[in-house]
């Protein structure tokens, strides 16, 4: 039996397992926490498509993060206060549909994540995970300076979203949307992963020259890859959002871009299920290291070094081993 | 807007500027040298700082404090060198960027532990402290001019120390070609560890001038390393050259940015209005000239293809 | 007569006071071995690269198949139907031997942008990449990470790559290097056969296999192409022997 | 799962494990990175007050938000799924606020705000359990704008963060200043350098300077400002004046004026036994942070000892009726359960080696602030 495989069914079957088991004796709050883990986790997969598949080390990922969290902010607050938003040329008003946010927050952080990669990708190397980071400080300012939806005080929603059919302000309720929604954007990302695109990605990442000779140009795989991994995160962004009931600048902010960095790196980079454990052991650290400290943040520094400098290839290459994903 | 004013505001965006070099010098140094990116470079700044205030309040001598900021963030560098970043050059950025990560969290909150959470006082001393009165009428703090002048001089030096001596011989050897220097026989450990450390001087020295006039606090470094960062992507990773270019370009565009944007904005805004989105535009500003150097040239201003 | 299926002409590139190109005008006809060869320091890498799209040139024009691809990039290039094989090999060395084929057969049949198929099993494209495998003698280690391969076999491997992708013509640069006496002359007598598929243009610095292979012989020396012919003539000229080489090399 | 559950079961300490607590109280505050200061005075305010009333039946529950609004809603999810709080408190920062206040009470805690006071929560969005025992955020500043112009300023430049608390506040100064504000403008959340803004006050007409410009900005300014040798007066909020800043600004704040609805000195017998324990038990001079934090924890206390708060209505009575002593003084709600109080002008004295201040007047006089109108409660 492989081992990678065998994780991450436990992983996966974990974070059922617990929130389940939290519904049945009445914990909510750990329901909670799962759901977190489920949603940076989506997110992280996003990145990982990116980060892992394509090797595009972007430190501005909060972007389409922030954008799917203001696409529910902005569409929920004006179905909130049945307020227009916008009336002219075409009446578009606001809604607390999950399905139509989510949509909407997938198709704007794409085109963010298309104009953004398209001037991105012209630079490589250091000059790529800097100018992405100038782009996540533009949106940041932005949104902080940016009165109408609240600036940096952002924006509070009642009530959650609804979804067809489902009481989404019971929490168990709520997760399993976002589970079902992780579980499709891992099988999504393994498709990529062993796709024509994901192939050629992959060898781009390792050899962009080699690309090249065969005929496939690398900019533009590159930034479909950095357009879909826009759009995934867009969707967690939007998630979160609806998780909080709150969208407020912070989820532009460079720290935001560089979490989620940390759980794809801390899991396992290009790992399918790197994110999800990475989520999964970061949120855990922070509950455990947060009780025994206020200043807990050295002990998570701690921890992260001791995985960056001892254990390449995050936790999962620590428990299973080197990469083999081979025929 | 007078055109006192107006020179007055462009030596304040040189001031900044020269400041940014002080950090900007010792991240490309470090970058062009040993390929690393150094994300706690800010908290080498922040040491500087601390150093500095602890040392000016037991003692009262600015000087002193100086030369504490010098050795602190010179020796916090060494250490963490020797300890960490060694194990780190033959990663890719990516590891690094996560490695320099956690350090910025273990010497944030261990700074907080050992200081506390509230503010320490350094001030200007009397000898540089109010203003002057330059040729034209302008005001303008000593201490501030005093910054400019330790920049430019700092600049000369790190030039001045490339192009002349052995171990900047070293350094431009080590830049083009890594092996090469194993191949004339140079320490290439001893000389990794002198160059961090050389860079986290520069900041610790910047920490120390800048908090001063700032507030030496917990997390001061953080925002002034994305500046730097900016800067030395717009000059070039690894050009000093590029360094001082791309931080008086930084300097200037914020400082005139946020005098001339509400300005504008007002031409045609009501005033609060203009005013806060001319000040959002400002804070973009930078973002927006680092952006468009890059799609210009990816690899900034005067970087290597 | 048919026109050449690489027409250079006239391609010249000079770095800052270096000229590294200097009016080179080169053909490679169909069926032909053509060897550039010189010595190091001659300007091989710089016309190489003018060739494959790398590099643009200040002057000249190059015509592959009837086309003015002077302005094309390489992956344009390489589309039309150059295929190149690196001087250092230049591999997905974190991927299977197979998957490096089945790359190279996906990029002949451009079909990149398929996100949900696994490209593993499809069989059009396997079939290519095993018959290429076939051909340079990779099958058995179909399974292998490039990483784990031998130098040689790497080698192998960058001719496997070319060959998925059909070319119209080869552009090989150093293909022997680094292969020991056997290995040579195992991929002589492989390009051998090949030059009826699509003509070669190839850089080599192993003279043997180049009096072996070559129908004709550039010879390039600091920049300018000093004399063109068949290896006969190529041996017996002057101004070669006199500009590069040695008495012993062409004995 | 309660590892940061500090049980606290007043003079007894530890004991508390094993009481039955009655109440259950929230307290979300910062008390990790920036701006740490304010939650650990909040905090310490809070929790000395808890400790001197000997009350044995109020558990408190601290964790630390870091200052993120994110991690500030998921502890709220927590108290109140997990710990089932009836009480939430703590928070400083107006964002956080919101992310947490608006769900919290529609879920039927009741939130007493030590802190925050952002101009949602007091006019149309005022809620029957949300109750604000420091300030709405406009107060202090339009303190300021009344002392500008009990001073005579005819013309004022203002400065502030590009934020929405930042145009509240200057909204706020507006609101009371009668002269003419001559040069208006909003620096980047964050700023550390004001040399062109100073730049800017120097060619100005303005006679008088207002700024807010909370935490380590403020410190920037007021050094920078000192050193430029421009003398036009300052005016501000307390906020960058309160004691844990001052001592790091040092001898460039003295003489400033700056607005307050509380200080050491003011002379009552509760806040002067107040700064005595404070400073007894903790080794500091007390800010009002911690003031506030104090009188959070009265407030409670006073409505636990003559209401049940398993009966809302009930507990909410007892909460308007604010029967504590405030270190204040007199203390009262307006109908939008803001407070209706004195805002004094205070200057930053030295006092032996430590800045401090002391009250020179007053600026409004039972002053409630000017949402309580929308409030329809």
């Amino acid at each position: 039996m492989r081992r990678e495989p065998l994780l991450n069914a436990t992983v996966f079957l974990g974070l059922l397992a617990v929130p389940l088991w939290a519904w049945a004796v009445d914990e909510p709050f750990t329901i909670t926490l799962a759901t977190r883990v489920a949603i940076l986790a989506l997110a992280g997969v996003g990145l990982n498509l990116a980060l892992g598949l394509g090797g595009l080390v972007s430190l501005g990922h909060a972007v389409f993060f922030g954008i799917g969290g203001y696409a529910m902010g902005i569409l929920a607050s004006h179905a909130q206060s049945y307020s227009a938003l916008i009336e002219w040329p075409v009446l578009i008003e606001g809604t607390k549909s999950m399905p139509v946010i989510w949509l909407v927050a997938m198709g704007a952080s794409g085109l963010a994540a298309l104009a953004i990669g398209a001037l991105s990708l012209r630079t490589s190397g250091v000059y790529f995970i800097m100018i992405t980071l100038a782009f996540g400080q533009m949106f940041y300012y932005f949104a902080i300076g940016w009165p109408a939806y609240g600036g940096e005080d952002g924006l509070s929603i009642y009530v959650r979203n609804g979804f067809p059919g489902l009481n989404t302000l019971d929490p168990i309720q709520f997760f399993a949307i976002c589970y079902v929604i992780l579980g499709l954007a891992l099988w999504v990302f393994s498709r990529l992963a062993c796709s024509a695109f994901g192939l050629a990605l992959g060898a781009a990442r390792q050899n962009a020259e080699r690309v090249m000779a065969v005929g496939i140009a690398p900019y533009r795989l590159r930034l479909v890859a950095f357009t879909l991994s826009g759009v995934i995160t867009g969707l967690a962004g939007a998630l979160f959002a609806d998780l909080n009931r709150f969208v407020s600048p912070v989820m532009f902010s460079w720290q935001t871009s560089g979490e989620i960095m940390v759980f794809v790196i801390l899991g396992g980079v290009a790992r399918l299920f790197g994110p999800v454990i990475g989520a999964v052991v970061f949120i855990f650290l922070e509950h455990m290291l947060g009780g025994l400290s206020e200043y807990w943040h050295i002990y998570l520094g701690a921890v992260l070094l001791v995985v960056v400098l001892f254990a390449r290839g995050g936790i999962i290459g620590l428990v299973a081993g080197r990469e083999r994903r081979h025929d | 807007m007078s055109l006192i004013l107006f020179i007055e505001q462009i030596l304040n965006g040189v001031q900044f500027g020269v400041m940014l070099f002080l950090m900007a010098a010792g991240l490309t140094l470090i970058f062009g040298v040993m390929g690393l990116i150094n994300l706690a470079h800010g908290s080498l700044y922040m040491i500087g700082a601390f150093a500095a205030a602890s040392v000016a309040g037991l003692t009262g001598s600015f000087g002193l404090a100086l030369i504490a900021s010098l050795a602190a963030a010179a020796a916090a560098g060494a250490l963490i060198e020797l300890t960490v970043i060694r194990r780190l050059y033959d990663r890719d950025h990516l590891d690094q960027v996560l490695a320099t990560f956690a350090l910025i969290l273990i010497f944030s909150e261990g700074t907080r532990w050992a200081f506390g959470s509230f503010p320490l006082f350094l001030e200007i001393p009397p000898y540089l402290s109010g203003p002057v009165t330059l040729p034209g009428g302008i005001e303008y703090p000593l201490y501030r001019l005093a910054i400019i002048g330790v920049g430019l001089l700092v600049a000369a030096g790190l030039f001045a120390l490339i192009a002349r001596t052995r171990i900047g011989i070293q350094i431009r050897a080590g830049e083009s070609d890594r092996e090469m220097i194993a191949a004339l026989g140079i320490n290439i450990s001893a000389l990794y560890t002198t160059v961090f450390a050389l860079g986290a001087a520069l900041a610790g020295l910047a920490g120390a001038l800048i908090g001063a006039i700032q507030s030496v606090q917990v997390g001061m470094g953080e925002p002034v390393l994305i500046l730097a960062f900016v800067v030395i992507v717009i000059g070039g990773i690894g050009s000093i050259k590029g360094a001082l270019v791309g931080a008086l370009l930084v300097g200037l565009t914020d400082t005139l940015g946020r005098v001339l944007l509400p300005a504008v904005f007002s031409q045609f805004m009501a005033p609060q209005a203009a005013s806060s989105v001319g000040a959002s535009l400002a804070s973009m500003s930078i973002y927006i000239l680092m952006a468009g150097v890059l799609v210009m040239r990816p690899s900034g201003l005067f970087g290597k293809a | 007569m048919t026109s050449p299926l690489l027409d250079i002409r006239g391609l010249s590139k000079a770095f800052g006071a270096v000229q590294a190109c200097e009016d080179v005008t080169l053909t490679l006809e169909r069926g032909e071995i053509h060897a550039l060869i010189g010595p190091n320091g001659a300007g091989k890498s710089t016309f190489i690269k003018q060739v494959a799209g790398n590099l643009d040139p200040d002057s000249g024009r190059i015509w592959f198949d009837g086309r003015d691809v002077t302005a094309l990039d390489t992956v344009a290039r390489a589309r039309a139907g150059l295929g190149r094989t690196f001087q250092v090999s230049s591999l997905a060395m974190e991927m299977s031997v197979l998957q490096n084929v089945v790359l190279g057969a996906l990029g002949k049949r451009g079909r990149v942008l398929r996100f949900f198929r696994d490209v593993m099993r499809d069989a059009a494209l396997l079939e290519v990449a095993r018959e290429a495998l076939n051909e340079v003698g990779l099958t058995g280690v179909a399974g292998t990470r490039v990483a784990d391969l031998s130098h040689g076999q790497r080698r192998q491997l960058e001719v496997a790559v070319a060959l998925t992708q059909s070319p119209k013509a080869f552009l090989m640069d150093e293909p022997m290097a680094g292969l020991g006496g056997e290995g040579s002359a195992r991929l002589t007598r492989f390009l051998d056969g090949l030059r009826h598929r699509a003509p070669i243009l190839l850089v080599e610095h192993d003279m043997d296999a180049v009096f072996a292979l070559a129908d004709r012989i550039s010879v390039l020396v600091y920049g300018r192409i000093i004399a063109t012919g068949t290896p006969d003539a190529i041996r017996r000229d002057p101004q070669v022997r006199a500009a590069y080489l040695g008495d012993e090399a062409l004995t | 799962m309660n590892l940061k559950t500090l049980a606290m079961a007043g003079a007894l300490g530890m004991a508390a494990c094993a009481a039955q607590a009655e109440v259950k109280v929230g307290m979300i505050t910062t008390l990790s990175g920036g701006g740490a200061g304010l939650g650990i005075d909040v905090r310490d305010g809070f929790m000395l007050a808890l400790e001197q009333s000997g009350r044995t039946d109020i558990e408190v529950i601290i964790e630390d938000d870091q200052r993120k609004p994110d991690i500030a809603v998921q502890l709220a999810d927590k108290m109140i799924q997990s710990d089932k709080v009836d009480v939430m408190t703590g928070i400083i920062w107006s964002n956080l606020a919101m992310a947490v206040v608006p769900g919290a009470v529609a879920q039927g805690k009741f939130y007493l705000s030590p802190n925050a006071g952002p101009s949602a929560l007091a006019g149309k969005g005022c809620h029957p359990n949300y109750f604000n025992v420091a300030w709405q955020n406009d107060n202090l500043h339009e303190a300021a704008g009344a002392y500008a112009t009990d001073i005579n300023s005819t013309n004022t430049f203002v400065l502030a963060p590009n934020y929405p608390a930042g145009q509240d506040a200057v909204t706020g100064f507006k609101r009371t200043f009668r002269g003419n504000v001559v040069g208006e403008v909003y620096t980047q959340l964050g700023q550390t350098d004001y040399a062109a803004e100073i730049a800017r006050i120097r060619s100005s007409v303005a006679d008088t300077v207002f700024f807010f410009l909370p935490g380590g900005m403020g410190i920037s300014f007021l050094k920078q400002y000192a050193d430029s040798g421009v003398k036009k007066p300052l005016i501000g909020p307390a906020f960058s004046f309160d004691q844990g800043i001052l001592q790091a600004v040092g001898d460039a704040a003295l003489g400033v004026k700056n607005t307050s609805q509380w200080n050491k000195d003011i002379d009552n017998p509760t806040n002067a036994a107040f700064v005595a324990s404070f400073q007894e038990k903790y080794g500091r001079l007390p800010s009002l942070y911690a003031s506030q934090g104090f009188d959070t924890a009265n407030l409670l206390i006073s409505a636990v000892e003559s209401a049940d708060v398993n009966d809302p209505d009930a507990f909410r009575a007892a909460l308007e009726a604010a029967d504590f002593k405030s270190t204040r003084g007199d203390f009262a709600f307006g109908n939008n359960h803001h407070p209706i109080q004195n805002i004094y002008v205070r200057e930053v004295i030295k006092e032996g080696d430590v800045y401090t201040n002391k009250i020179v007047g007053t600026a409004l006089e039972n002053h409630a602030d000017a949402y309580a109108p929308e409030c329809r409660m």
